[in-house]
């Protein structure tokens, strides 16, 4: 598999992007992450949101649901699509280290 | 090139139009075609897929309208290591202007691998096979010539409906219309993913149902009338001295035993109480026997295909509604039931599969519809019964 | 950037003149013949389809050839229809044979109208899917190749409609088709231990099977889960929400049946198609076990069913026994159900036939 | 000690003589009229029966005078029907009528053949069962007192079977009667937490519960369990299992009104019974709502139904709509099923009535 | 007595036989009759039951064959604080000669109510009201007039048949003499509870069903025949010709189409593969049709009520078995049933439940029987199969 | 509710005579029961029986099925009904002083 220098790590990566090596996340990852995504320089919403993604995930290991992910952030999706042009599952969980979704594409 | 590929060659032979043929055209432009070509070979000798598990890539502003695929076997197949698939909109009807039609095929020529499904199984024009830096460009391109996509992941899936009052005279709604309608209204539900899984709307302009929309949709709309079927006796009696056995072929076959034929004044005759509408009658005789004049729809929820809990068919939600343009109260009703369900449902859990899980009962009370018989083939038989 | 959420084109642009003119005002239609339909409007006008067999995945070019026909013919327009057959539409008597002669000169069949078996619905197997357990396009090649007749002629005792889905995620309407045919694996998942973590979702992969036949790894040290054998049925569910866990399998993998089901609500209701072969085996690229078990089957329907009887209608008039009889299919412990609801399906009464 | 397992008597020396002579030799039978059936042998014997209505909680002294009758008519034979009617049989044609009339000096009616309201069949009702929601044997008396003409007569379309149960355990064949009473509950079980312990096994009790609304007590020192009474519909079950979780209550208790089951086979195979009215409250000693409701059923079914048309088969003619606009019960919640296989009761078609 | 019990003397009234009448004759020697009556009234006026929950009592070496039953107002009807009820098997058919049934009417005279229920719906012969001390006199006084008791609890109930060969002409199989064989048979599975719960046998002779072995037996014995039904064509023309419809009311309704009236001949025709035995020909014209003579039995599994996951008709298990004594067959399918019930089996499931629960599949391995498509209405929808 | 006089304690019975108070059960009390089953005086099998019941009743808290008790002790039904005259129901499981068996009579 491909590997990337992210947050000066060499990290696995997928097709995607995706990170494959879970465990190496930190918060330099995410902001080279960001940059792949359009979403750089991460600012205080970007982080509201993939904090909300990590900490949801550390405590139940799935993604939010989406109608979660706006509630408890109070953003609305088209605010999180403006912090993160790709949307939620392919921007916002890749920088926030999780699995790719998979599910329903 | 013949030689690379014998059991795809072989598909070439034969009366019926061969895709092989297709992907061969298309190689001669482009490389990534003719790697698709290899893969499939490589694929009929090996017995198994050579994609990888999912992808997620797409377009800026949008979660869906684009499958991400990769090649499992990159080196081989370098042209098709990435290769993604654009679900474009089609218009209501799939009618197109051979102007647009040509468009498309100049985009996809550029940007894509030159193959095509015309359509996918849900309804979309279907751009076979694009490398990932290409989907934006590609993208904007098709939207630069009036296209969109369609829906993919966890989002409104793109509605379809029946060739309707177009081209049909048994439609009772105009199926043409309220798909479009609908798909423009909720264009932000069809290409960002918000709820627990996806949502299908299909329309057929009456039971005939030729979108297959009952079986496939989780909102199924169906046109239908409330008043009695037309009949013009003279139209009959021509059917019937053409040769047609009035007596055993439509009298005998609807369902309901809801016509006589009086051989002796050799007239249909109808118990409209006891038509259901059937349809079948209007078929065997299409210049006799014609749809009453009330016209509305019957709206069912919840088909689907096995995942997970077993396919439905979609169940009887309002047995007759008008619907006419802005179709608010159909709107209406959309957004209750998405409200409800994304409100209720588990990840991947179909509306279906949540009415199952919550009872019927539950989902009428929250979208505010009454119970009534027609709902049901039979009430219940066991008595466990909640008050 | 590009304009987001412009939507498809409006459908309005895209009809002939003829459309425009009696939207809504058809009266009656007839099959002239094999893949010629006229249709009749309250104003008098006519208008005259001639629909054409697609192999759906097509090359551009070929989108320009159909064009090409319908620019000289239909001045411009054409439409598909649910099934991916091409209809050219014109209200010119006169041009219809010249049409349909240059349609045959693609190398299309014309037909796929009334009592005759038209496309087939399917979807994209090895072209595409990972989820694949048989290819689709071949599949369907191979036939339609045998069945050809069947879509140029209105024979049969009623429309007959064939689909296929690569895997049981049964992409289209396959599961109410009057024959179906589906991809199935028939080997449980391999786990890979090793990248589960890191691909998966583990309560979303437990919650995605469901017969229940998957558990968390019984070890905390390894983040991944285990399947009891004896409790999958290989739906391959679990793998479409985690990679790391594939089921594809060279010898494992091939093709299933069913029969009898339909979707219009003519005389009887929508119904199911129902298990009547529970494997054949991959055999590429013509697949020669599922054309001639397609092939007998339509047989024995041709021949024994009444005037205007789908398949569905026919077996349950006769019985599925009847159907085992006559087709000379063996019925083994794989047909009788035994998911949810599967007691709804056992019989409940004497009434049967020997 | 008394010898144990000695079984029942030998039916074979309970049988009149004509009887054995043409045991397995009848050829065929009429009715005479109704209650009096005739079947005559291969050998050319012939055999009459009276039938007789009882209401089956008796006195020995009823028992005798019924054999009184037999001895005198019916050379010391008679037999009881699945239905709890009491057969008097002779070859004597002459013996008919005056039998008829000593039956009819005792207060007990003739009929019960064909195409009539024949005996209900019931359980223990208040007369002896700790589960009852309703009695068994004032409502049957109730209703036959009322519906007695179609015991004597044979003027309905076809035969129609009344049952009742006075719980949903269903003792009978209640669950595919044309009409079924059943007593119900409608208020969840009141635990007894300081007896519960003494009287139950809590898994067995847990386990008990269709719905799954039985959890062991959050408190672990109290050995006992909880209700949620949102998941809980009232079975009962828990009861039948633990003492300590009674659910009667003047109030809630009641009957519902089931319709349409059979178990022929004759024509359309056996079918369950469905629900037409989920509550009609106790009301003793007459039960006058229950037994106006089935009085109204019953003359929209004669007036309505074909000649040998069931209540069932009726019914799947004309449509469950048809049924409730007919007799003019409201469909409510409470008649859309929820229970397991709920989703095979929902209609997946546009055919429908309005 | 006429003042107390106001509302139970309001029964005595109308034209049905009365059993408050009964009750008072029976009272007239029986005190505990007499309470009865009182007890009837209370719950008349109080809208429950005054009995109280279960109750465990029996004779020696019995597990079952008496309900036990105590008031829950012992202080205000004594003679009925405990009053339970004896289940005692009845003679195959319910055919009685009334010298037995004198004998039991004398029996129960001396230590029980003096009230019965003829029949149980099960079918035993109820006795009804003994106090616990005269339980085992009156078992032994039962005994020593040749009768013994019926189930209850876990075990086989009491196998109840139609009256068949008796009295019928239709019988096609020997239900009563079946019934008494496994009845004889199965002495120590019927007094002795040990499975999960109880089991049914009921044996009816034709598919008229007149006990309804489908819908309350877990094992439903159901007489049929595998040639073709004999027709007497000068017999059916006697109907016509008495006023019978032949053509609606016969052919019309044959559930298969398997019948044919030929107007001009006046012959019914019958299409003997499209017969399925229902029965209805033969019941509109008992003298011209008549069953096959190649008799046999279809086997049927897992009748049963509501309790606990709902009710269910008996399925089809074997489509045709040949039924002669000693009915060896027959019986080592029942010890083969018990063993996998019993084994596999939790506390008061039934052995349809069971089915439900492991599979038909299994189920049919387990006791060795083939499958075959009459077991089912149609085969599986779902894909979901196992390899 | 009734009273007996069982192993020297008052305790409380039902009509059937299963004792109510199930933490009084000892030895003696299971002895003075069986009088009450015809299975006194109770022997080494009479023991075996009733062992068995009060320790799977213990761990379960339900009465084992019988086919159980019978593979576990290895007495057939038979030696069971010599044992208790009443049967395993009623007689033994009163004797182990286990709840009133309910669910199936
Ligand atoms: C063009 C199309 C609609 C569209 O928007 O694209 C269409 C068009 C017509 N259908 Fe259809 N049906 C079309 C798919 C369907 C489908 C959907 C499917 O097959 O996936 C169904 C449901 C099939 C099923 O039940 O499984 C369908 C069930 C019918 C029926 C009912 C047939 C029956 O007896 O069950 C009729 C009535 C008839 O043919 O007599 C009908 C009749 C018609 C008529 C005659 C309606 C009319 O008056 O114009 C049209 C021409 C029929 C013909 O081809 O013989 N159409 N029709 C579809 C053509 C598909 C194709 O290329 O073959
Ligand atoms: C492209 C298409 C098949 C085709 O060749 O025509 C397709 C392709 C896929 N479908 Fe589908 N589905 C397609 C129409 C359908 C339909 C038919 C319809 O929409 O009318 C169905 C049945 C109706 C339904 O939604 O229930 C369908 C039911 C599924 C399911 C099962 C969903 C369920 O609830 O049972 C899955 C599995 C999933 O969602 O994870 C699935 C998943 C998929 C995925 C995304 C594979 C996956 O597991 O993630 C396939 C991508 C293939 C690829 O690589 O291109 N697809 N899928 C169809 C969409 C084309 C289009 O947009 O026009
Ligand atoms: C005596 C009895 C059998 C017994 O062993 O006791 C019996 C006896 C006969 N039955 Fe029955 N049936 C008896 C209970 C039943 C039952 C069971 C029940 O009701 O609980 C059924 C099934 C009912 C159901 O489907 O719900 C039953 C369904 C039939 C049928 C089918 C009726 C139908 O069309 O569905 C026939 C045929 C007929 O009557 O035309 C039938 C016909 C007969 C015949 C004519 C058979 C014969 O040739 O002797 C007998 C006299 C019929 C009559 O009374 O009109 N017998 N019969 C039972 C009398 C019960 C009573 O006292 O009323
Ligand atoms: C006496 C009788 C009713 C009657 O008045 O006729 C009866 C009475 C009782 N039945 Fe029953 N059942 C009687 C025939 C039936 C039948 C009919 C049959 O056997 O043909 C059924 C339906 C068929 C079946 O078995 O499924 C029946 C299904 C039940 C059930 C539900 C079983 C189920 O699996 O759904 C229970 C509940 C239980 O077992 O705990 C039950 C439980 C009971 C109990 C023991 C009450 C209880 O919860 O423990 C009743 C005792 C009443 C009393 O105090 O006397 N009784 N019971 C019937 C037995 C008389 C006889 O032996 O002839
Ligand atoms: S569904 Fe009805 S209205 Fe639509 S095309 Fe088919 S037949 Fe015509
Ligand atoms: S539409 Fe169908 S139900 Fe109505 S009259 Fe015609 S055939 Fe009968
Ligand atoms: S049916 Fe299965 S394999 Fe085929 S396209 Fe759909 S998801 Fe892919
Ligand atoms: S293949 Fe299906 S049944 Fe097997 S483990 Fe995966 S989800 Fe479960
Ligand atoms: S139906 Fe219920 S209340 Fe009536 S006798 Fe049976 S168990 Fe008792
Ligand atoms: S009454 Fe029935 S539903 Fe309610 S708690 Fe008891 S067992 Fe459960
Ligand atoms: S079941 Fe058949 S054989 Fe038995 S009595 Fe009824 S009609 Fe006669
Ligand atoms: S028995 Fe029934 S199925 Fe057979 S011919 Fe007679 S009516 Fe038809």
């Amino acid at each position: 598999m491909a590997k990337a220098t992210l947050g000066g790590m060499e990290i696995e990566i997928d097709e995607d992007g995706f990170i494959q090596e879970p465990e190496k996340w930190n918060e330099s990852v995410a902001e080279d992450l960001a940059k792949t995504e359009d979403a750089s320089p991460m600012g205080g919403d970007h982080w509201k949101l993939v904090n909300y993604l990590r900490d949801y995930y550390i405590k139940f290991e799935i993604a939010p649901p989406i109608r979660m992910l706006c509630k408890k952030t109070g953003f609305d999706l088209k605010h999180i699509y403006q912090l993160f042009p790709s949307g939620p599952a392919k921007g916002a969980c890749k920088v926030a280290g999780l699995p790719k979704p998979t599910g329903c594409v | 090139m013949g030689k690379e590929t014998p059991m795809a060659d072989e598909l070439e032979k034969g009366p019926w139009p061969s895709f092989i043929k297709e992907i061969k055209r298309a190689a001669e432009k482009h490389p990534s075609a003719n790697d698709l070509l290899k893969v499939v070979e490589r694929s009929y000798k090996d017995k198994v897929t050579h994609w990888k598990h999912g992808g997620i890539v797409g377009v800026t502003g949008y979660g869906g309208g684009v499958i991400g695929r990769y090649s499992d076997v990159p080196e081989e197949f370098p042209s098709v290591a990435a290769f993604h698939t654009f679900r474009v909109n089609h218009p209501s009807g799939w009618f197109y202007t051979t102007k647009k039609l040509r468009q498309i095929c100049d985009v996809w020529e550029k940007y894509g691998s030159g193959l095509t499904n015309f359509h996918g199984s849900t309804g979309d024009i279907i751009l076979l096979g694009s490398p990932t830096e290409n989907l934006q460009p590609c993208f904007d391109a098709l939207s630069g010539i009036g296209f969109d996509l369609g829906g993919s992941g966890s989002v409104l899936r793109t509605p379809t409906g029946c060739v309707g009052p177009a081209r049909c005279e048994w439609s009772c709604i105009d199926t043409l219309n309220v798909i479009y309608d609908l798909t423009m209204e909720f264009q932000d539900e069809l290409h960002r993913p918000r709820w627990p899984y996806k949502f299908k709307i299909k329309a057929s302009g009456c039971p005939n149902d030729c979108v297959a929309a009952i079986a496939r949709a989780d909102f199924t709309i169906i046109g239908t009338w409330r008043d009695s079927l037309r009949i013009d006796q003279d139209a009959v009696r021509e059917y019937a001295e053409g040769g047609l056995n009035v007596e055993k072929l439509v009298v005998g076959k609807c369902p309901t035993g809801a016509l006589e034929w009086d051989e002796k004044a050799r007239e249909l005759k109808l118990k409209p109480q006891d038509c259901v509408r059937c349809m079948h009658c209007i078929n065997k005789m299409p210049k006799a026997v014609r749809p009453g004049l009330d016209h509305g729809a019957t709206i069912l929820i919840g088909g689907k295909a096995p995942i997970l809990k077993g396919a439905n068919l979609s169940w009887v939600l309002i047995p007759f509604i008008k619907l006419e343009p802005p179709y608010t109260e159909i709107k209406d009703l959309l957004l209750k039931i998405w409200d409800w369900w994304d409100e209720h449902g588990r990840t991947r859990e179909r509306v279906a599969e949540l009415i199952q899980r919550l009872g019927l009962k539950t989902f009428l009370r929250a979208v505010g519809i009454k119970p009534v018989p027609q709902m049901v083939n039979q009430p219940r038989a066991n008595p466990y019964v909640f008050f | 950037m590009a304009k987001t959420d412009i939507g498809p084109p409006d459908f309005r642009e895209m009809l002939p003149e003829v459309i425009k003119k009696n939207y809504g005002k058809w009266k009656y239609h007839e099959i002239v013949k094999p893949g010629v339909l006229k249709h009749v409007s309250e104003t008098g006008d006519v208008l005259y389809t001639v629909r054409a067999g697609s192999p759906r995945l097509v090359s551009v070019d070929f989108i320009r050839d159909i064009c090409d026909i319908a620019d000289k013919y239909c001045d411009g327009h054409l439409r598909f229809t649910s099934r991916y057959n091409i209809e050219f539409m014109t209200p010119d008597k006169n041009k219809v044979e010249p049409l349909i002669e240059e349609v045959g000169k693609l190398g299309l069949p014309v037909g796929g109208t009334g009592k005759c078996i038209t496309n087939v619905v399917h979807t994209q197997g090895w072209i595409h899917c990972h989820s694949a357990a048989t290819d689709a396009s071949a599949v369907v090649k191979a036939i339609m190749d045998e069945l050809y007749d069947h879509f140029t002629s209105m024979k049969l005792p009623a429309q007959l409609r064939i689909s296929l889905a690569c895997c049981i995620n049964m992409c289209g309407a396959v599961h109410c088709s009057d024959l179906a045919v589906v991809g199935v694996h028939t080997k449980p998942p391999k786990v890979d231990h090793e990248h589960l973590h890191a691909l998966c979702e583990i309560p979303t992969t437990i919650a995605s099977c469901p017969t229940g036949a998957i558990r968390r790894h019984s070890d905390k040290e390894i983040k991944s889960v285990k399947v009891r054998e004896d409790l999958c049925m290989y739906c391959g569910n679990c793998f479409t929400v985690c990679p790391a866990m594939p089921l594809a399998d060279p010898e494992g993998d091939g093709v299933a049946i069913y029969a009898g089901g339909k979707v219009s609500n003519a005389r009887k209701p929508p119904m199911f198609s129902r298990l009547i072969v529970p494997y054949l085996p991959n055999n590429p690229p013509r697949w020669p076990e599922v054309v001639s078990t397609l092939k007998k089957i339509i047989g024995v329907y041709a021949e024994h069913a009444q005037e205007d009887e789908r398949m569905g209608e026919w077996i349950q008039r006769v019985g599925w026994e009847t159907f085992f009889r006559l087709t000379d299919i063996p019925f083994t412990e794989q047909h009788i159900d035994d998911f949810t609801h599967a007691v709804e399906t056992y019989r409940t009464t004497t009434q049967f036939r020997w």
